[in-house]
């Protein structure tokens, strides 16, 4: 069932490379919505608890260690989740657009999406490496192909930014393999005893080898720069993909094959980790409050909120696992929206100047209504996605910090500020001549924005089943920490 | 027999039917079939509330509160919340004005809102706004009493703001919200330091262990959600958005503004009653906060000539006197006077509304005058409105507000004498407005004068229900002094019994009692003659904005320089970090630092494709240099 | 061995094909032959034969090597069939081919010092040749020329290595000196060193390891395209061969001597040659750097010169001969007209032909070491097998160097993806359409069964 | 005979002549010289192994040198056929000279 | 007196040597480097290898020095061909060289420990023990030379003759 989850996307695209479908749009739709119904039997099929399931395990290449080994457990099953449901919907988002060569188009997209399922179920270090980059590929040129103006300088920064620290993470990984009990492998139980059985202060190197990765990747304070250039260049789909998904990589990357890997490291390491999120979540705050392109102020946004996800991770309680977990979610599918919602503005408007906009609001109250909602799931309202996350998130890094937690909560303020500036410069006040021929959403847009803004609500007002689906593994993967720290003292 | 339990959910369910109805029919539904819609599902709730309220009432054994969880909400490790609902004597006191004021409110939109082309989404909205207000009444934990407190603030900014097109009035939008936001960290803060100190934040849970927790803790708790208040209630130093929201239609400020989300700070306060009472440090921040804010804020109202900006300056220090009852220890009196204020103001905001709809949205009192005549009804009421915030008996404000002069006057001389000046400050300036309003020469333009016309029965009846409320409002605090029984405190009592019992506070001798009465109520004559002296005999009119002499005036009318002073200190130098940020830290620092990693790298290039020159002499010579070098290497 | 003979059989064959007036099928022939050569080499895979006195072996090391060459070279021969067909001297050029190849076969399956420097010297006189091959182009003189001279040079020093290795041991024959040094560790003169080093001068000539890669960047973009590209794969993998086989067979029990130059050499071809890389222009002299630093990769496999490192060297020539070769052929493709194209050539290149654009991409991205591609596997072995042996800085040099590769790989196919279109397009024949789709396969195939290949020289 | 003579006198005059032929190639720039410096250099390692040889009372070195003599005749057969080329299109021999490849 | 012969071989042999270096002529250098050959030759038979001294200067006496001489005749090159060298060019290349020589003879310091294994058999040199070896043990390279000579024709072949 893994595998069919992992390469059904990947044969899809093959199809549709190859066979250049005139309609590629339609069919990678269909070949996404087939992966939905797979992820829902697979949630279907899933046993709340904290065992992985589904394991697939098969040698590839023995003598590096390296095992095509694959399994899902509540973790994985929600970002599985996350990616199987935000396809569709990032692939329906771009059924308007007459993109060139569509077929390549939505074949990178599918194969995007083999790749990030890769990353969510992976068991074997260095496969996940693997998925890891290979997710980097299609990104790159979707970028590439269909992304503004000096997109060339600016994917390739982003592309060598990523590259740079992931290879960091492979010297990581390769120096743990080497440590592994018995016949090296890269399996992910050998790597946690591993890590687990080095000194403190090589902990330390391994700690900072990921977490560097993992931080360009989210991308954390001041490993961001890439970011607001690469999201502002991608074409919509492009930065959907980016912000929604590929981003909770790097989180999920901190949960899983960071934390229980080097307990020590982390230990010791973990405040100052959370320090620069938390620094990081005022710092891109700040700076989205003085942008003046819409897209770039979001993408300095969700800087912001990774910054949270992060620093509630690093307090490795629970609360803050969990919290990451619900707001990877959250995030995911708020940001996808708001980013939808540029789109549809730049594409009527064909700008994305803030004082260029205003008054869309009196001609296109469907779109506000959207607009406002997911908004509002941005900035943590009761009852909306954003909270639930930002609510655990917040009390985890209290707990931990009172004083970082307080510092972390400026985001509920400095969140509110800029968005509703936003808010107000391109949808209030009097229209003007570029957007006074504004039209309302069509049938598409709403076939995006209206499931999204369901799930903002659904995960708000009842977001217990899917925290039950994760509680038990990360209860499970925080135990193999404590343990270790227990042991220690 | 229904069950209660069911009844209970069902309060906060009407308006949320109402809501998700009105909203998702976007605007195929006919005015008359959304007014109808959105005032039943309210009257419906205002049923279902006085039920519960008999039902309580009625019950005189053991706990009469009703407890209802519908589901689990947000768990994770042992951290356990549910969404689920408490109606003791307190809450239940909230759901009757929020549902019978918010219904008169809603009557009386229907007409002030009609042709408007933001009718539906108006009603939508008020409806969502007493559902969030029903929640944050209605939670048995913080968290749901949170989800309501945010949820007010939501449909305060977006009432607000719901004539768009004005950016002023977006402005103000953003700045209740996020003044609002400023509190609400405090409160979020507060709620999670409860959670950590004792691992529920269920109401009963906390307050059962609320003597266990460290009292510093305490202290820090109460004024974390104190602060959640200050933005809520508009205290010093958050107040400064509630006379901006005045941009909202003129019902949103009787209701929200007005009658009960700004209340909701005394609310939250009189809940966690308990909890004060352990922190005498914190009642001491309520004590000064509230007698400033009501000081501040009356001085303020005295130079205002907007209508409306004036009530929202006199909401803001009555607040500010509910404050004070509460930090005093007194919080049945700030429940009291919460109830009594909910009726005056509702009443003289809804009064406001129907002259400025006379005059054709009017607001400036300078431009009015002499309306008596034209608006009977309207200042019949408005007058009713003003006795009662006045405290002339036997109009409600003056039960009220007498408890809680009286409570100051047991607690200290200096606040009792600071309270009566906000008082009486209060009774100047509301005169000032009826007489500038009502009285004296017709300074409004010839064309409006011609229009000028008493509101529809839609508005008048609401404003009549209101005025009767003003005035028997106070009956249900007589006191004892007086030869009542106070009600209220008794049925109060289960809920402040904890406290009370703590705090013990101090009763004053029915003697005292009288003599403080009487010389209020003289000074109260006193201040009014002296503006009607002023105002009617001589007629004086305030001078137009250019030409306000006088430095103390001017303070005043300029509102103390207080958003200036904010603008100065905070947002100015925030863009300024921020502009800063990004250019020097962002774009030169970072970024210029991951740049140059690049530049270097095609500069170190163009230097090292000059070893290769063409040249095979040279390359010879680097050649036998190099194999030199590996022989040192490998010999040496 | 008998492919060997088959393969000089093939040259002589080819001379004699003149007489005849044979050219129309002659490649064809050939790479029939050369497959013959291939299926001939697999037979004798697994066993380990020394042949006439010593002074071959072919072990599992130098057939699959020769495996390698000869599979490379029939999908050279496929490439370049229109660098035979549209030029004169088809024969000379196919038996020097031919020649060239035999000594690369020599290289990789020497017992013997004599072999070794004849196998070399058959490679390079006819590269030479080669090289000068287009005679009306000054560009290809000069390549011939600076080839020439400075590799006959570099031939000096690597005979008076062997000249001094000799006087010390006493033997030409590889299992000898191995066995001698490995029993007078302490007594060998100091000389002998001398000459260990001085042959490592010679090879790192022939494998263009900085400082010794001066010629190789200006040879590479002098001579036809087809000439470089069998340069940048063939040979190199020859010469790449004939290095770890004295190196790790013979000289490595005097490790300590040669692995300090050696890491010198290593630090210097990688930063260099990657360096320099990001400013070229031309395709060909970018190629040119590239390989260059795809030698510094392979020799940190050098370092551990244990069981493991055979497999992470051959593999990785694996990956980087294919992805080599599929690069040359679209460049070939590209400069049908104008020969040293540039970068900008390149522009559009995925509007026009979707196909090549791809091809080249994956190739890229493979020489770029972007996993799941062949060319990241092999580079994660040779930085894996350093890790272990504790060379960690080298390995943060060579990821650094490998990040300086992304940025100038990715500029060509930024042209390909970003700019708009240059030049005309030009149609695909399909066998050139087979052998790029050929060679993306054969691709893949080596990442999905990378431990079969492994297992070829374990 | 070769008892008289210690290996140490043919070891420098072997890396003497060599050095010389080093120091030609480095220092001139005519082309044929510096074939010619390079044939010295050969005959610098064919003296050397033919010295091991005797000393070693091995023929192989010997041996050796025949192949090293039919290399450097084909090598010189080859280089002046490139040479005659290089002069055809250049009209000069200079090594400095022909740098059209750089950079 | 063989050490004396060695004396006066090794001198005339470096000296000429230099010559060719420094001989601004190139036909003197060509005429130099003969000299040297045959002083090489020379040595060669006080090693005992008669037959490769023979083979020596028919080889490159008699065709590879002909082959040069043909080509600067060929080429009509005089002195003025070389363009004057400048000082530091001429005493960076004797450091260079000089350094190689230093390392080279720094090296070779460890001779004298090597003790000669059997006693010198003057035959090794001959033909017929030179030919044994070639055809028994070194049969291969000796028929691999075969393909590198013919690869060297025709390489040359192809390079010389005009389109």
């Amino acid at each position: 069932m893994t595998v069919f989850l992992i390469f059904f996307p990947l044969l899809a695209a093959m199809l549709i490379f190859i066979a250049r479908p005139a309609n590629a749009k339609v069919w990678a739709f269909a070949a996404s919505l087939i992966e939905v119904a797979a992820s829902i039997v697979v949630t279907t099929a899933f046993v709340r608890n904290e065992e992985v399931q589904f394991i697939i395990n098969i040698p590839w290449i023995e003598s590096l260690g390296l095992n095509f080994s694959v399994g899902i457990d509540g973790i994985s099953l929600l970002m599985v989740l996350l990616t199987t449901i935000l396809v569709p919907l990032i692939i329906l988002s771009s059924f308007k657009h007459a993109y060139n060569r569509a077929s390549t188009f939505y074949g990178l997209i599918l194969t995007m999406q083999m790749a990030l399922i890769g990353v969510f179920t992976s068991l074997d270090g260095l496969l996940f490496y693997l998925f890891w980059e290979a997710a980097l590929i299609p990104i790159y040129f979707i970028c590439l192909i269909w992304g503004g103006e000096d997109r060339g300088r600016i994917t390739l920064k982003f592309f060598i930014y990523t590259l740079a620290g992931s290879l960091f993470m492979l010297v990581g990984l390769v120096y743990l393999y080497y440590h592994t009990p018995g016949a090296h492998t890269f399996d992910i139980q050998a790597l946690y005893e591993a890590g687990r059985s080095l000194p403190a202060a090589e902990q330390s190197l391994i700690f900072w080898a990921m977490f560097v990765a993992f931080a360009i990747k989210m991308p954390v304070f001041p490993f961001h720069t890439w970011q607001p250039d690469t999201y502002t260049v991608a074409p919509a789909q492009g930065t959907m993909l980016l912000s929604g998904i590929m981003l909770k990589m790097g989180i999920y990357g901190v949960i899983r094959w960071l934390i229980p890997v080097v307990p020590s490291g982390v230990e010791q390491w973990g405040f100052t980790a959370i320090v620069i999120s938390v620094a990081g979540i005022v710092y891109a705050s700040c700076i989205a409050l003085v942008q003046k392109d819409f897209k770039r102020l979001i993408a300095y946004s969700s800087i912001a909120h990774v910054g949270l996800i992060s620093a509630g991770t690093f307090t490795r309680s629970t609360l803050g696992v969990q919290g990451a977990m619900i707001q990877m979610l959250s995030h995911g599918v708020v940001v996808i929206g708001l980013f939808y919602i540029i789109e549809i503005i730049f594409e009527r408007t064909q700008t994305r100047r803030l004082s260029n906009l205003g008054g869309i609001r009196n001609v296109a109250p469907a779109l506000t209504t959207v607009f406002v909602i997911v908004m509002l799931g941005s900035v943590a309202l009761p009852l909306t996605s954003g909270f639930v996350g930002e609510f655990l998130l917040i009390n985890s890094l209290f707990q931990y910090q009172a004083i970082v937690g307080a510092v972390a909560g400026l985001t509920i303020i400095l969140g509110a500020v800029y968005m509703l500036r936003t808010f107000q410069k391109s949808m209030s006040g009097e229209v003007n001549a570029l957007t006074g021929v504004f039209t309302d959403l069509g049938t598409h847009e709403k076939l995006v924005l209206y499931p999204i803004v369901i799930i903002v609500l659904l995960l708000g007002i009842y977001p217990g089943p899917l925290l039950e689906i994760s509680e038990p593994a990360v209860a499970n993967l925080l135990k193999i920490y404590s343990t270790y720290s227990a042991s220690l003292k | 027999m229904v069950d209660i339990k069911l009844l209970a959910s069902l309060v906060p369910l009407f308006p949320l039917l109402g809501f998700l109805i009105i909203a998702l029919s976007a605007k195929r539904l006919s005015e008359k079939i959304t007014s109808v819609l959105a005032c039943g599902v309210i009257l419906l709730s205002f049923i279902l509330s006085i039920i519960l309220f008999t039902h309580l009432a009625g019950t005189t054994s053991g706990d009469p509160a009703i407890r209802v969880s519908l589901f689990n909400w947000i768990s994770a490790g042992n951290f356990h919340s549910s969404i689920s609902f408490l109606v003791d004597p307190l809450s239940s006191l909230m759901l009757l004005i929020i549902t019978g004021v918010g219904f008169l409110i809603h009557v009386y939109a229907t007409g002030y809102m009609h042709g408007d082309e933001g009718f539906s989404r108006f009603f939508s909205y008020l409806n969502l706004f007493v559902f969030f207000m029903l929640l944050l009444v209605m939670g048995s934990n913080y968290l749901v009493m949170f989800v309501g407190w945010e949820g007010v603030g939501l449909c305060s900014y977006l009432l607000i703001g719901f004539w768009f097109k004005n950016q002023a009035y977006n402005d103000a939008a953003n700045k209740a919200f996020i003044m609002n936001r400023v509190g609400d960290l405090g409160m979020l803060l507060g709620i999670i330091l409860i959670f950590v100190n004792v691992g529920s934040i269920e109401y009963s849970d906390v307050f059962a262990g609320a003597t266990t927790i460290d009292p510093s803790t305490v202290t820090a708790i109460t004024i974390l959600l104190f602060i959640g208040a200050m933005g809520k209630s508009a205290q010093l130093p958050l107040y400064t958005w509630l006379p901006d929201a005045m941009a909202g239609p003129t019902p949103v400020s009787a209701l929200i503004h007005a009658a009960t989300m700004v209340t909701a700070g005394i609310y939250m306060v009189a809940r966690n009653n308990l909890l004060y009472s352990l922190s005498p440090l914190a009642m001491e921040l309520i004590v000064v906060v509230g007698l400033a804010t009501a000081l501040f804020a009356a001085t303020i109202a005295l130079t205002q000539n907007d209508i409306k900006k004036v009530l929202a300056y006199s909401t803001v220090s009555q607040l500010g006197l509910m404050f004070l009852a509460l930090g005093l220890g007194s919080f049945s009196s700030g429940i009291f006077h919460m109830a009594t204020h909910a009726f005056f103001k509702a009443l003289l905001f809804l009064g406001a509304g129907s002259v400025i709809h006379a005059l054709g949205n009017e607001q400036d009192i300078r431009k009015m005058g002499g309306l008596k005549k034209y608006l009977p009804l309207t200042y019949f009421t408005f007058l009713v409105g003003v006795l009662a915030i006045s405290g002339i008996p036997p109009f409600s404000g003056f039960f009220s507000k007498d408890e809680i002069l009286a409570a100051a006057f047991a607690h200290s001389k200096p606040v009792y004498l600071l309270a009566v000046a906000a008082s009486l400050l209060t009774v100047f300036y509301m005169f000032r407005l009826i007489f500038l309003t009502f009285f004296g020469n017709e300074r409004a333009g010839h064309d409006t004068m011609h229009h000028i016309h008493e509101s529809p029965k839609s508005m008048t009846i609401p404003l009549v229900l209101l005025a009767v409320l003003s005035f028997a409002g106070g009956l249900a605090g007589v006191p004892e002094a007086l030869g009542g029984s106070h009600w209220l405190n008794a049925f109060l009592s289960p809920v402040f019994s904890p406290s009370q019992g703590i705090l013990a506070p101090h009763h004053l001798t029915h003697t005292t009692e009288y003599i403080l009465m009487a010389i209020v109520v003289a000074c109260t004559l006193g201040v009014i003659a002296f503006a009607y002296s002023r105002y009617v005999s001589g007629g004086h009119v305030p001078r137009p904005d250019g030409q306000i002499t006088g430095g103390l005036h001017r303070v005043l009318y300029n509102k103390y320089y207080v958003d200036q002073f904010y603008e100065l200190t905070i947002i100015k130098p925030l863009y300024w970090i921020s502009q800063k940020l990004e250019a020097v830290v962002e774009r030169s620092g970072i970024d210029g630092l991951v740049n140059l990693s690049g530049k270097s790298i095609v500069s170190g290039s163009n230097v090292a494709r000059h070893l290769q020159n063409g040249r095979i002499g040279y390359y010879i010579f680097a050649m036998v240099a190099a194999i030199v070098l590996i022989l040192v290497l490998g010999l040496i | 061995m008998n492919a060997l003979f088959l393969i000089c059989g093939l040259g002589v064959f080819s001379l004699v094909a003149e007489i005849v007036n044979f050219k129309r099928g002659l490649i064809m022939v050939m790479m029939a032959g050369l497959l013959t050569a291939g299926i001939l080499v697999i037979i004798d895979f697994g066993t380990s034969t020394l042949h006439f006195s010593d002074m071959l072996m072919f072990d599992n090391f130098s057939l699959a090597f020769s495996g390698l060459i000869i599979g490379v070279s029939i999908f050279w021969l496929w490439m370049s069939y229109d660098y035979f067909q549209l030029q004169p001297h088809v024969t000379d050029r196919a038996a020097l081919i031919l020649f060239t190849i035999a000594g690369a076969v020599i290289m990789a399956s020497f017992n013997n010092m004599a072999m070794l420097f004849l196998g070399i010297e058959i490679l390079s006189i006819s590269l030479y040749v080669l090289a000068g091959s287009r005679k009306e182009s000054l560009n290809s003189t000069e390549a011939a020329f600076k080839y020439f001279l400075m590799g006959s040079f570099a031939t000096g020093f690597l005979l008076m290595g062997i000249a001094l290795v000799y006087g010390a041991t006493g033997s030409f024959d590889i299992t000898k000196i191995a066995a001698f040094v490995a029993t007078h560790d302490t007594a060998l003169p100091a000389f002998f060193y001398a000459g260990v080093l001085l042959m490592l001068v010679g090879l790192a000539f022939k494998i263009s390891a900085v400082p010794f890669h001066f010629w190789a960047p200006d040879v590479y973009e002098g001579s036809p395209t087809v000439i470089t590209a069998f340069m940048s794969t063939v040979v190199k993998i020859a010469a790449i061969a004939a290095f770890y086989r004295i190196f790790a067979l013979c000289f490595s029990s005097v490790q300590a001597t040669w692995i300090t130059a050696l890491q010198v050499i290593t630090v210097l071809t990688l930063i260099v040659a990657n360096l320099t890389a990001v400013y070229q222009s031309g395709i060909k002299r970018m190629l040119a750097y590239s390989s260059v630093g795809h030698v510094g990769y392979i020799l940190l496999g050098f370092i551990a010169t244990d069981t493991g490192s055979t497999g992470a060297v051959f593999y990785y020539l694996n990956a980087y001969a294919i992805a080599s070769l599929t690069a040359f052929t679209v460049v070939h493709e590209l400069e049908r007209d104008t020969p040293n194209i540039a970068i900008q050539r390149f522009n559009g290149l995925f509007k026009k032909s979707p196909f090549m654009a791809v091809a080249m991409t994956l190739a890229l991205l493979s020489l770029a070491g972007i996993p799941p591609l062949p060319g990241f596997f092999g580079k994660y072995m040779v930085f894996a097998l350093a890790i272990e042996h504790g060379h960690t800085g080298l390995v943060i040099v060579a990821i650094a160097t490998s990040l300086i590769g992304v940025y100038y790989y990715f500029r060509v196919i930024i042209a390909m993806f970003f700019s708009d279109s240059a030049g005309e397009n030009t149609p695909l024949t399909w066998s050139v359409k087979l052998l790029i789709a050929t060679l993306t396969i054969i691709s893949i195939l080596l990442t999905v069964f990378a431990d079969r290949v492994l297992n070829l020289v374990a | 005979m070769i008892n008289t003579i210690p290996l140490e006198y043919y070891i420098w005059l072997a890396t003497a002549l060599f050095t010389i032929g080093v120091l030609g190639v480095l220092y001139r720039r005519n082309a044929i010289i510096i074939f010619m410096c390079i044939e010295l250099m050969l005959n610098a390692v064919n003296l050397l192994m033919v010295a091991f040889s005797s000393y070693l009372n091995d023929s192989s070195g010997q041996v050796f040198v025949f192949f090293i003599m039919a290399v450097a005749a084909a090598e010189v057969a080859v280089g002046l056929a490139i040479l005659v080329l290089m002069y055809r299109n250049t009209k000069t021999i200079d090594i400095n000279v022909l740098n059209r490849l750089k950079w | 007196m063989t050490l004396n012969v060695f004396y006066f071989l090794s001198f005339v042999a470096i000296l000429s040597a230099l010559m060719v270096v420094f001989s601004k002529n190139p036909v003197y250098s060509v005429l130099y480097l003969i000299i040297t050959f045959f002083c090489i030759a020379g040595h060669y038979v006080l090693l005992n290898a008669q037959f490769l001294a023979a083979v020596h200067v028919i080889v490159y006496a008699g065709a590879i020095m002909v082959l040069f001489l043909y080509v600067i005749m060929l080429l009509n090159l005089n002195e003025e061909a070389e363009p004057h060298k400048t000082t530091v060019l001429k005493i960076t290349a004797t450091i260079c060289a000089g350094l190689l020589m230093i390392m080279l003879v720094g090296s070779l310091k460890g001779t004298e420990q090597m003790i000669r294994q059997q006693p010198a058999d003057a035959g090794i040199g001959l033909v017929k023990s030179l030919g044994k070896v070639m055809f028994t043990e070194f049969l291969l390279p000796f028929e691999i030379t075969s393909v590198l000579l013919l690869a060297a024709m025709v390489g040359a072949v192809m390079l010389g003759k005009k389109e």
